[in-house]
């Protein structure tokens, strides 16, 4: 009834191969586009901005690059924390080294060394499958992290031992450092998310996409038709591996402003594999539904018992923070183990047929 | 006829045994460890030919055929493709030669839509590298539509145009079969291999499956071999048959003197060995 | 430097063959604490293909729940007895609430759904006996503390912590009972059908479910135990945590299904570890322990990707 | 299942009006002071976070109902928990200052340094007592960051030169082999140039012991090293579970522990209790009060924890790190009675705040007149330093509890004073282009 397709005939496989085909899916999409840059920029509050906005769109370009990787291809990887470290430590090192460089060009150059040290860290996978993959990929996570805190160099040997953003300028505007504006930083953030979401959908389409989902669905059979398994696959971890580094780079450069080897642990590999396994495997716009939901609602449940009137102390919150995010982590998996992208789609379905059951 | 069939003359028709060789096995064997799947098999395929290859089970036909797409590496024999003798490859590298092949246990891409999979036939046909598909916009994406083409054509062929957008798992059997083919067919190539085309299918699916296996050889000129239990499905379909039986060479030749021999009755009846 | 890395190590190893002895013993208990992990993963794989990344805060809240039992006027022994009985209840829990439900799902899903709980239990542990850590009750329990040093030779001296000693022992004791327990019961013998093939084990008219929860609250014993054991050397804090993840690398040695594997396994990667750090860490600065272990499971997986006991793969299609 | 998931959409929708609720931005009141507490009671190293939370929330809450306030304005609390995370700290931060934040006390080097360069942005002091930035102490540089009573340079120094006093003086360390532990992050890290450099200008041989972040709860491998090397002090930065373990292990290896020296972050009482007997004899860095016995913790216990308004334990009220909390609001509140003073004003801003934290003497008479004699160091900040340097002493544990070991021992001030400068300098170069100090020195 309410998103009904019939009617919507295509002329030409050019049409029917279009991101949206579907009118309605246009109009959302340009609904979200105009809120994400004119109504948000409009209305919101810098809280709402730097410690919800900013985050989230960093951790779904992070959970898209995860998503490429685990998703598309199938490989599951728990080094993400790390290789998004590495594209922050690159992105210091490029901007220090080069201050009169525009940084978002630095940001998005850092990805290259991310993608680099990705492939390498994804030659094992030519040999070893599933969770032992994953448990390799911790070796990864826990050298790379070590490597944060042993090699000076990367932190130009930093007292503090740690990355801090200087001020970086772009056409009259402080893009990084203390004194960009929450806006500023967000419209960066945004540009940058949005833009590799849109590249990374025009990839999943075609060949290479296809090829990678080729390698996830039957990896044998895959290769029988004449895909190439490594090259396939470490392609797969390398842009992976770029995007997470360029999300790394932003998390630091655009949000924490200043980041230890431990803003990069294994954690963070957790919480964006959450993010991707909760928003459905596959999925970009799923991506971005997994990541709103690890990072906002427990900024969200922070708030709910001060909204109540209720005194409760600031540890007994952060405790049922915990319980309440792992039970509908376990909730959500039981309900949907696709994911939101899913449910979203069950949830077309229900309007393109209401208000009919079937 | 379709542009894709018109692309391919048909086969002059001639004896099976006359034409020019395809395919070549000398002295192939193979083992897992101690157990021997393939013990000293030799035969040929001709071009344009459908050879069956039967059996009963374990008798090592899907083995013969893993080591023909490179996916086994035999531990003894040549095998000589298209007048070279083959060296040690990978499966990529066979289907970049012209090897296609089916599965018998259905090995679609089971989260990709029916299109996606033939699509994936396409593999190789397409060059466009990262970059350009990054864009999407020009070449990727012209490129893309001249094999949607192509790959429409299969779907017409086939007859499969309503289940075009629908992943592939949620399609009953027959129809996962239809879509393996028309992956293969896809693939435009020189030898075809096919693992049972018709298993567990009903008497109607059998016929229709008949009629594509044969229409593929005789439109496209494609070379098939295939694997199959329905003996009168062999009989009918081929133009030769080996048979094996624990892993050897028992019988060869044209379906009716295969059928007379004593040695694939006693096989297929169970005489102890 | 190829001095250092070939030779020096050897000739420091000869030199002090009192402090190899000791790395060996020290490598030797850090294995056993491994391989105790390691067994929690492999119990509960083995029987449901579940990869239970809550294995290690298991271990927090089992020695959590001790310590928090006893801190309120429960006698030590009464506490271990409860406390074996929260992880019943747990091992009960997570049957009916989450592996009941995501039966037949994909093995990452089950993943997640374990890393799930374990945010789940760390928020409930933290809730109910605070953040700070806790002294483990080792003597309540009965168990050695002190250690026993032997003399070798004019300055040569070996520690042994005699805790360290009971943990090896206790360590023997949980893999042969559990041994016996596979394979001289019948509930042992339905899981280990259950390992082979689920359709095949409920065809026969076992029970999935019971073998779950018997399988989890087994995990939860040896957690216990971990917890003890781990608690005593440091303490019972959620630091513990990550410590566990020391037995990822164990389990891609040993296979996921191999229970002799975990033991030998954890046994390589201690000894491995420690040797590693304290002959050939100095030459990178040390503290080569986060990440050696991992690094010694990724080359061997390299070599054998079917792990210590695993059969040979072959590929079918 | 199905209702399950008309549930799991419902779900997403009440998210999503939620998050509308969000964007407005927030009004705040102003009758009151607002203190926002960063302070983590959750993580791995909630063991050393509680008890200082308590201490900071506690002496607060006792002005409240002691005094009803500063200078009659009541404080406004708010504790927001961070759980040594980095994310959380930027989250807390960005929820608490625009509700006229007076000062951030992160309790972290990483969320430190983050608020570092915001500090003159936002026009909010940030007062990292005795962590953080060392080089923060420099005023010029740093005019918003408050970093006393002492930074890690000013704490490695007085190490060794309590060392040199137990070998008779410092030109004793000769030859002498010097352990030292340490976390191996920033905060581990930071002391080594120091250190390196002492250990060059008195002939001491350092020995480097890290101890990764993952690894704390398993150190046996770096005591076998020390076991083998056998220094003949062990010096020791670390945080959270690594001390108990660390201090287990040294009894384990019978390491003489009143050669075992710990950072004024490696002196909780859960550390050393964790030893056990054996554990008799180790020393820690201290520059806020041993034990309870002070009229100000005496008012914090009428008034505050048996009045239920505390969540902390009764028993651990006096403890090393409570006392370090109590310092730290301590602190904060005489800089804003200083602020109060300077100003005129009873509800005063951030920027006030950081005049009456430049302000800030506390001299002897006023540690007596807050129930505190002998309770800290007399410290006086001023524009130009910004930690003061001040004088520490070593305590020691005696199986139950710390007693004070040492008089106040002055840190090598003509060695730290420059480095500090360079370190200062440094900064500002790497984070060029840096703020030149433009605010006015109210000395």
């Amino acid at each position: 009834m309410f998103y009904r397709e019939a009617g919507q005939f295509k002329t030409s496989y050019k049409a029917d191969q279009a991101l949206f085909p579907i009118l309605q899916d246009r109009i959302g999409i340009a609904a979200i586009l105009l809120i994400a840059f004119v109504a948000i920029p409009l209305f919101a509050s810098d809280f709402f901005l730097t410690s919800i906005m900013i985050p989230f769109l960093v951790f779904a370009l992070a959970a898209i690059g995860l998503n490429v990787l685990t998703g598309y291809c199938g490989q599951l990887s728990l080094g993400t924390g790390a290789f998004m470290g590495v594209g922050a430590y690159a992105a210091y090192k490029l901007t220090t080294a080069f201050p009169d460089a525009n940084v978002i060009v630095m940001v998005l150059l850092s990805g290259v060394f991310s993608a680099a040290i990705g492939a390498v860290f994804g030659l094992p996978s030519l040999r070893i499958k599933g969770l032992y993959l994953a448990v390799t990929t911790l070796a990864a996570q826990f050298f790379l992290e070590w490597c944060f805190i042993r090699i000076p160099w990367l932190y130009n040997d930093n007292a503090s031992g740690a990355i801090e953003v200087p001020r970086r300028e772009m056409f009259g505007f402080i893009v990084t450092g203390a004194e960009a504006l929450p806006i500023t930083r967000y419209f960066v953030v945004l540009c940058i998310t949005a833009g590799i979401a849109y590249l990374m959908a025009n990839v999943l389409r075609g060949r290479i996409g296809r090829s990678w989902m080729m390698i996830r669905d039957m990896d044998i059979a895959a290769e029988l038709m004449g895909v190439r398994p490594l090259q396939t696959k470490l392609m797969a971890f390398a842009v992976s591996s770029y995007i997470c580094g360029v999300a790394g780079a932003m998390m630091v450069f655009f949000w924490l402003n200043a980041a230890e080897p431990s803003s990069y642990s294994i954690r963070l590999s957790f919480q964006i594999l959450f993010m991707v396994i909760l928003g459905g495997l596959g999925s970009l716009g799923g991506a971005f539904m997994g990541a709103a939901f690890i990072w906002i609602l427990p900024v969200l449940l922070k708030f709910v018992p001060g909204m109540l009137g209720m005194d409760i102390a600031a540890e007994t919150v952060e405790h049922a923070t915990f319980m309440i995010v792992g039970a509908l982590i376990i909730f959500f998996l039981i309900v949907e183990p696709h994911g939101f992208a899913r449910l979203w789609q069950i949830a077309k379905q229900k309007l393109r047929v209401w208000p009919f059951p079937y | 006829m379709n542009a894709f069939v018109a692309d391919r003359a048909p086969a002059p028709v001639e004896d099976a045994g006359e034409r020019e060789l395809l395919l070549r096995v000398d002295n192939v064997s193979l083992a897992f460890g101690g157990v021997k799947a393939i013990t000293d098999i030799s035969f040929d395929i001709r071009k344009g030919e459908i050879r069956a290859i039967i059996g009963p089970n374990g008798a090592g036909k899907t083995s013969m055929l893993n080591v023909i797409n490179g996916f086994y590496h035999p531990q003894e024999g040549t095998i000589t493709w298209q007048g070279k003798v083959r060296r040690k490859m990978k499966p990529y590298e066979a289907a970049s030669q012209g090897i296609a092949r089916t599965f018998q246990n259905v090995a679609l891409f089971k989260g990709m839509t029916t299109l996606d999979n033939i699509m994936s036939g396409r593999s190789l046909k397409m060059h466009r590298n990262f970059f350009w598909q990054l864009l999407w916009r020009g070449p990727a994406e012209r490129e893309e539509i001249a094999h949607r083409r192509k790959v429409e054509d299969i779907i017409d062929f086939l007859e499969i145009q309503a289940i075009r957008k629908t992943p592939v798992g949620r399609l009953p059997y027959g129809l996962q079969k239809r879509v393996e083919l028309g992956r293969a067919l896809a693939m435009e190539p020189e030898l075809l291999l096919l693992d049972e085309p018709m298993a567990g299918m009903n008497l109607e699916e059998k016929e229709d499956m008949s009629r594509f296996i044969i229409d593929v050889n005789q439109e496209f000129g494609t070379t098939i071999a295939l694997i199959e239990h329905d003996m009168g499905v062999v009989m009918d379909l081929s133009d030769r048959v080996v048979v094996l039986d624990y892993g050897k060479k028992i019988a060869d030749g044209p379906p009716e003197e295969v059928q007379a021999s004593q040695a694939v009755i006693d096989a297929y009846l169970g005489v102890s060995h | 430097m190829l001095y250092d890395i070939f030779i020096d190590p050897f000739v420091q190893m000869y030199d002090m063959p009192d402090f190899f002895l000791q790395v060996l013993w020290e490598g030797f208990v850090a294995g056993i604490l491994y391989a105790l992990i390691a067994l929690g993963f492999v119990l509960i794989f083995k029987a449901s293909g579940v990869f239970n990344f809550a294995q290690g805060i298991m271990v927090v809240f089992a020695g959590l729940t001790l310590v928090g039992l006893h801190e309120n006027g429960v006698p030590a022994y009464l506490a271990l007895i409860l406390t074996i009985g929260v992880m019943g209840v747990l091992a009960y829990g997570v049957e009916r609430v989450v592996m009941r439900p995501l039966v037949n799902q994909p093995e990452i899903i089950l993943l997640m759904a374990t890393i799930g709980l374990t945010y789940f239990l760390v928020g409930f542990g933290e809730f109910v006996f605070g953040g700070e850590p806790k002294q483990m009750i080792t003597q309540e329990l009965g168990l050695p503390t002190g250690s026993t040093a032997f003399e070798i030779g004019d300055r040569g001296l070996i520690i042994l912590q005699h805790i360290d000693i009971a943990a090896a022992v206790i360590a023997v004791i949980m893999v042969t009972a559990l041994g016996l327990f596979f394979n001289k019961t019948r509930i042992g013998r339905a899981l280990r059908a259950v390992a082979d093939d689920h359709q095949a084990a409920l065809s026969v008219g076992i029970s999935l479910n019971q073998i779950w929860a018997i399988v989890w609250f087994a995990a939860g014993l040896v957690a216990l135990a971990t917890g003890i054991m781990w608690g005593a050397r440091s303490d019972v804090s959620f630091a513990l945590e990550i410590v566990a993840f020391k037995a990822l690398p164990v389990l891609i040695l040993g296979g996921f299904t191999s229970i002799p594997g975990a033991i030998v396994g954890g046994l390589i990667i201690g000894f491995g570890e420690k040797i590693g750090e304290l002959y050939w860490g100095g030459l990178v600065g040390g503290g080569v322990e986060s990440w050696l272990a991992y690094i010694i499971a990724l080359v061997f997986l390299l070599f054998r990707p079917q792990g210590l006991f695993g059969e040979r793969i072959i590929e079918r299609i | 299942m199905k209702d399950f998931k008309q549930f799991a959409l419902g779900t997403a929708v009440a998210l999503g009006v939620g998050l509308t609720g969000l964007m407005a931005p927030t009004a705040q009141a102003q009758d009151s002071n607002y203190v926002p507490l960063l302070t983590y009671r959750t993580g791995p190293y909630a063991g050393s976070g509680i008890h200082i939370a308590n201490g900071m929330h506690d002496y607060l809450q006792m002005l409240n109902e002691r005094d009803g306030g500063i200078g009659g304005v009541k404080l406004e609390l708010e504790e927001c928990e961070t759980g040594y995370n980095a994310q959380k700290g930027v989250e807390c931060y960005e929820a608490t200052k625009g509700k006229g934040a007076l000062v951030y006390n992160p309790y972290s080097t990483g969320i430190t340094l983050q608020l570092i360069p915001k500090a003159s942005v936002d026009k909010i002091p940030v007062l990292s007592m005795g962590y953080g930035l060392s080089a923060a102490a420099d005023g010029n540089v740093f005019p918003w960051v408050f970093n006393g009573p002492d930074t890690y340079w000013d704490g490695a120094s007085v190490v060794i030169k309590y060392i040199g006093q137990q070998e008779g003086g410092l030109e004793n360390l000769k030859g002498k082999k010097i352990g030292y532990l340490f976390l191996d992050a920033g905060y581990g890290r930071e002391p080594i140039p120091l250190l390196e450099q002492l250990a060059e200008k008195y002939g001491f041989e350092l020995l480097k012991y890290p101890v990764p972040g993952a690894e704390m709860q398993n150190q046996s491998s770096q005591w076998l090293n020390v076991r083998r090397d056998r220094p003949d002090y062990m010096v020791m930065w670390g945080w959270g579970a690594m001390n108990p373990t660390a201090i287990k292990e040294a009894v384990k290896i019978r390491f003489p522990m009143d050669k075992f020296i710990g950072v004024w972050w490696a002196a909780g009482d859960d550390d050393a209790a964790a030893g056990g007997e054996g554990a008799k004899g180790y020393k820690a860095l201290n520059f806020s009060g041993v034990g309870p016995d002070f009229p100000a913790i005496d008012d914090i216990k009428t008034h505050v924890v048996e009045a239920g308004l505390s969540s902390a334990d009764p028993e651990t009220v006096g403890g090393t790190l409570y006392n370090r909390g109590v310092l730290n609001s301590v602190i904060i509140a005489e800089g804003i009675r200083t602020a109060q003073e300077l100003t005129g004003k009873t509800v005063i801003t951030g920027e006030d705040m950081r005049m009456g934290l430049e302000a800030l003497n506390l001299d002897e008479a006023r540690l007596k007149e807050l129930g505190l004699a002998g309770f800290a160091h007399p410290m006086k900040v001023t524009c130009e330093d910004h930690s003061g340097s001040n004088p520490v002493f070593i305590q020691q544990w005696n199986g139950t509890e710390w007693r004070q070991a040492s008089d106040w021992i002055e840190p090598m001030n003509d060695l730290v004073r420059p480095l500090l400068e360079a370190a200062a300098k440094e900064y500002a170069e790497k984070n060029a282009p840096w703020p030149a100090r433009t605010e006015a020195c109210p000395n």
